[in-house]
């Protein structure tokens, strides 16, 4: 079997200037820093950013943010980063940041869609709101949803707490969030772990996210601190 | 301020029944676990995972990997279960939620709300109030009746819509008020207010109660 | 808190005639047998079941089949179930069986989205087939969909492998099947179970039903055999 | 007939690549496991819910809880993971399984597929088999190239579909075919046979590629 076990920087140097990039977390817990750190030193650029939020400054995006890689941010909220709205308020076209707003629920449920091969759904979530604005409106017994279109992205940097050579991947706690739909969304999924262990010591009941999502492994994330 | 607050979650939290699935917004909202009545034991959600949340990690004794949808460290009862966020919401919009509980800006006699778009600020996102207060199977907003004098309950809402036609009940420090089918109905007031006071800080018709009760 | 644990005969005293019922299992591996069993013994008629397939003679829904109590099932797989073919020809009406076949990924899907507050999704499973008769066709990008609605019940029997007090449960190997998406998509959720252990004992990360869904439990369930 | 069988499996078996993931239908499918090249080790996903399915349980060892699709009871691999049936139709409408491998009634040039309702037969369902054809990445139809002297490749299948446009590869005890844009492309040929007569077996117009090597 392919050694699929790399350092962040061996892992990140296949993300191009202009990827889509799913990174996963909730306020940055459960978001692998490791490689969010190797991105910042590989530097690229007009990234397409798929995030719960923008977390805040110095952590998780938010040090992408920082530096100036993100030119679109598709997230739930950003509020908590005041960087956010710097950027979507600049003159300077090569800082400018274009933000998608979805909601929580919407948006976890689009990327579970592009990964599991839907066209689709349809959800109450927005209807009459701002949300609706350019989507089709059907109603199904006498209700009205929103067609909501699947989301995929060519990368997807995921955060575990017990990884098995394989991938197989357990997270811990409240850092499951949206790693799970985003290592099945990717065409290239990237898992930041902090425990990495031989194939077989994972019970099979357990098991989060399959090894066959997984292409790279990289060992040695940290916990989550405030 | 404070005190107006806990008077707020106080009577909120009588809404709430033993066993209840609950998930309480941030700010005044997270206050409503505090003032449970005897025997009402509740399951809280929280969006970012967790059902069955306990209340917030003593100092130095924090599990790093366990935060709530705030973004502080917080315990979790026995029988608590961690989740991804698809499966979070899919127990949020299908109904699993019995009550959730959170702010507003505006709120009107339709039952539409409108609390994620302050006019001149940045717009911070919806985040996941939007599937909250459709999915929850009673929807509470507790806030202050007005906003610096500005009325919060109105005809129609001027900011732009969190969901339409989804608010059950509004508790504020004047009153509790229920939405219904003929409009906004006062049930209980607090007896340091007129009924007169309560219609003028109300920026629609407001349905007084036959059956008005003191609010305690 | 109120307690859940019932006898089966008490579990099933709520299901009267004409009652929508999801069973878990696949091939009856994953179903609860001693409920259906007190189901039998109950003897309510003119069911609607769904199940992923009809099992074989004696055994998970094919002791309802045989006692005659299926008016409508709902299922993707019939054919090791002579019975099925029997009663769906027969001229006696009251014996009479409709038999409703769904693609199982789209199956399970339904019920996920009943579960899930959906109000349908955009599959392309079943386009250009019998199994698009009567749907409504989407295109997105340049790709057919079939829209496929939600499915609910009135009730769910599930089968659990470890259930706490509070409901939460796993399953061991492939009893989780249906299990899991049923508990969600039903007014009223029964598991029997093979295991019942205090409230604590299931780790928060390991539990896959939260005891949210669980109405009713009942333990004494058997391993299954071929 | 089981030396075809096995004929057939082997050839099939030369297509799965190292790590490939491969959900085997029941009967002639199953037995593609048997003739892995040396150094191909593939993941076999069962739709029941396994990733990572092992051999069949030995007598006596059985794991009462662990059936494949087939309800037989099997093994796990280390590195195995169980999962719903949703989550087991995610992975495989998703594009996540490489191969899938199946029995035919009916293939015809387009690609399409029939394999569920045999006329004059209780219908038994499509079970998981229209959603893996339009999900698998690659689709390979294992099969004896006739059924009783009767055409099963097509130019139009005359039996239900299982779905339209999804057949990459056929293989048969005659030869191995490809399914392309402009037709049914004959790539390998069984040396026991000559061209003519796979052409007679075959009830479209059969195309030979040009570069047509035996099939070993």
């Amino acid at each position: 079997m392919r050694n699929k076990i790399k350092t962040a920087d061996e892992a990140v140097s296949v993300i191009q200037d202009g990827a889509s990039i799913m990174v996963g977390g909730f306020m940055s817990c459960g978001t692998p820093e490791i490689l969010i750190d190797a991105l910042v030193r590989k530097n690229v650029k007009n990234l397409t950013i798929i995030c719960n939020d923008a977390g805040v400054p110095g952590r998780g995006v938010g040090k992408l943010l920082t530096n100036g890689q993100i030119k679109t941010l598709i997230a739930s909220h950003v509020g908590l980063n005041p960087e956010v709205a710097q950027r979507m308020n600049t003159d300077n076209e090569d800082e400018k940041l274009e933000c998608i707003l979805v909601p929580q629920g919407t948006l976890a449920e689009r990327i579970r869609a592009g990964g599991a091969g839907l066209g689709g759904f349809l959800t109450p979530t927005g209807v009459g709101t701002i949300v609706a604005e350019g989507k089709q409106v059907l109603n199904v017994n006498g209700k009205d949803y929103l067609l909501e279109l699947p989301l995929r992205a060519d990368f997807a940097l995921i955060r575990g707490s017990v990884t098995d050579k394989f991938g197989n991947t357990t997270y811990n706690g409240t850092t499951r969030t949206f790693n799970p739909m985003m290592a099945t969304a990717a065409d290239h999924v990237i898992v930041g772990t902090c425990e990495i262990v031989e194939i077989g010591e994972i019970d099979p009941n357990n098991v989060v996210t399959s090894g066959i999502f997984v292409d790279t492994i990289v060992g040695g994330e940290e916990p989550w601190q405030i | 301020m404070a005190d107006l607050r806990d008077f707020i979650a106080k009577r909120v939290a009588k809404e709430l029944r033993d066993g209840d699935v609950v998930n309480l917004g941030i700010g005044l909202p997270t206050l409503v676990a505090n003032h449970l009545p005897e025997g009402v034991n509740i399951v809280l959600q929280s969006e970012n995972g967790i059902m069955g949340m306990g209340p917030a990690a003593e100092p130095g004794k924090e599990d790093v990997d366990i935060i709530n949808a705030g973004a502080a460290y917080v315990t979790v009862n026995p029988g608590a279960m961690f989740f991804d966020s698809a499966t979070s919401f899919g127990i949020i919009r299908g109904g699993h939620v019995d009550a959730t509980v959170l702010g507003a800006l505006q709120v009107d006699k339709h039952g539409n709300l409108a609390n994620w778009i302050i006019p001149g600020k940045m717009v911070p996102g919806m985040g996941g109030a939007m599937d909250l207060v459709v999915g929850a199977k009673k929807v509470i907003i507790a806030m202050l009746h007005t906003q610096k004098g500005n009325h919060k309950i109105l005809d129609e809402c001027t900011l732009p819509y969190t969901a339409i036609n989804v608010v059950d009940m509004i508790v504020t420090e004047m009153g509790v008020m229920e939405v219904t089918p003929e409009g906004i109905v006062l049930t209980e007031i607090n007896p340091e207010y007129t009924v007169d006071q309560v219609k003028e800080a109300t920026g629609c018709e407001l349905i007084i109660s036959p059956d008005l009760k003191d609010m305690i």
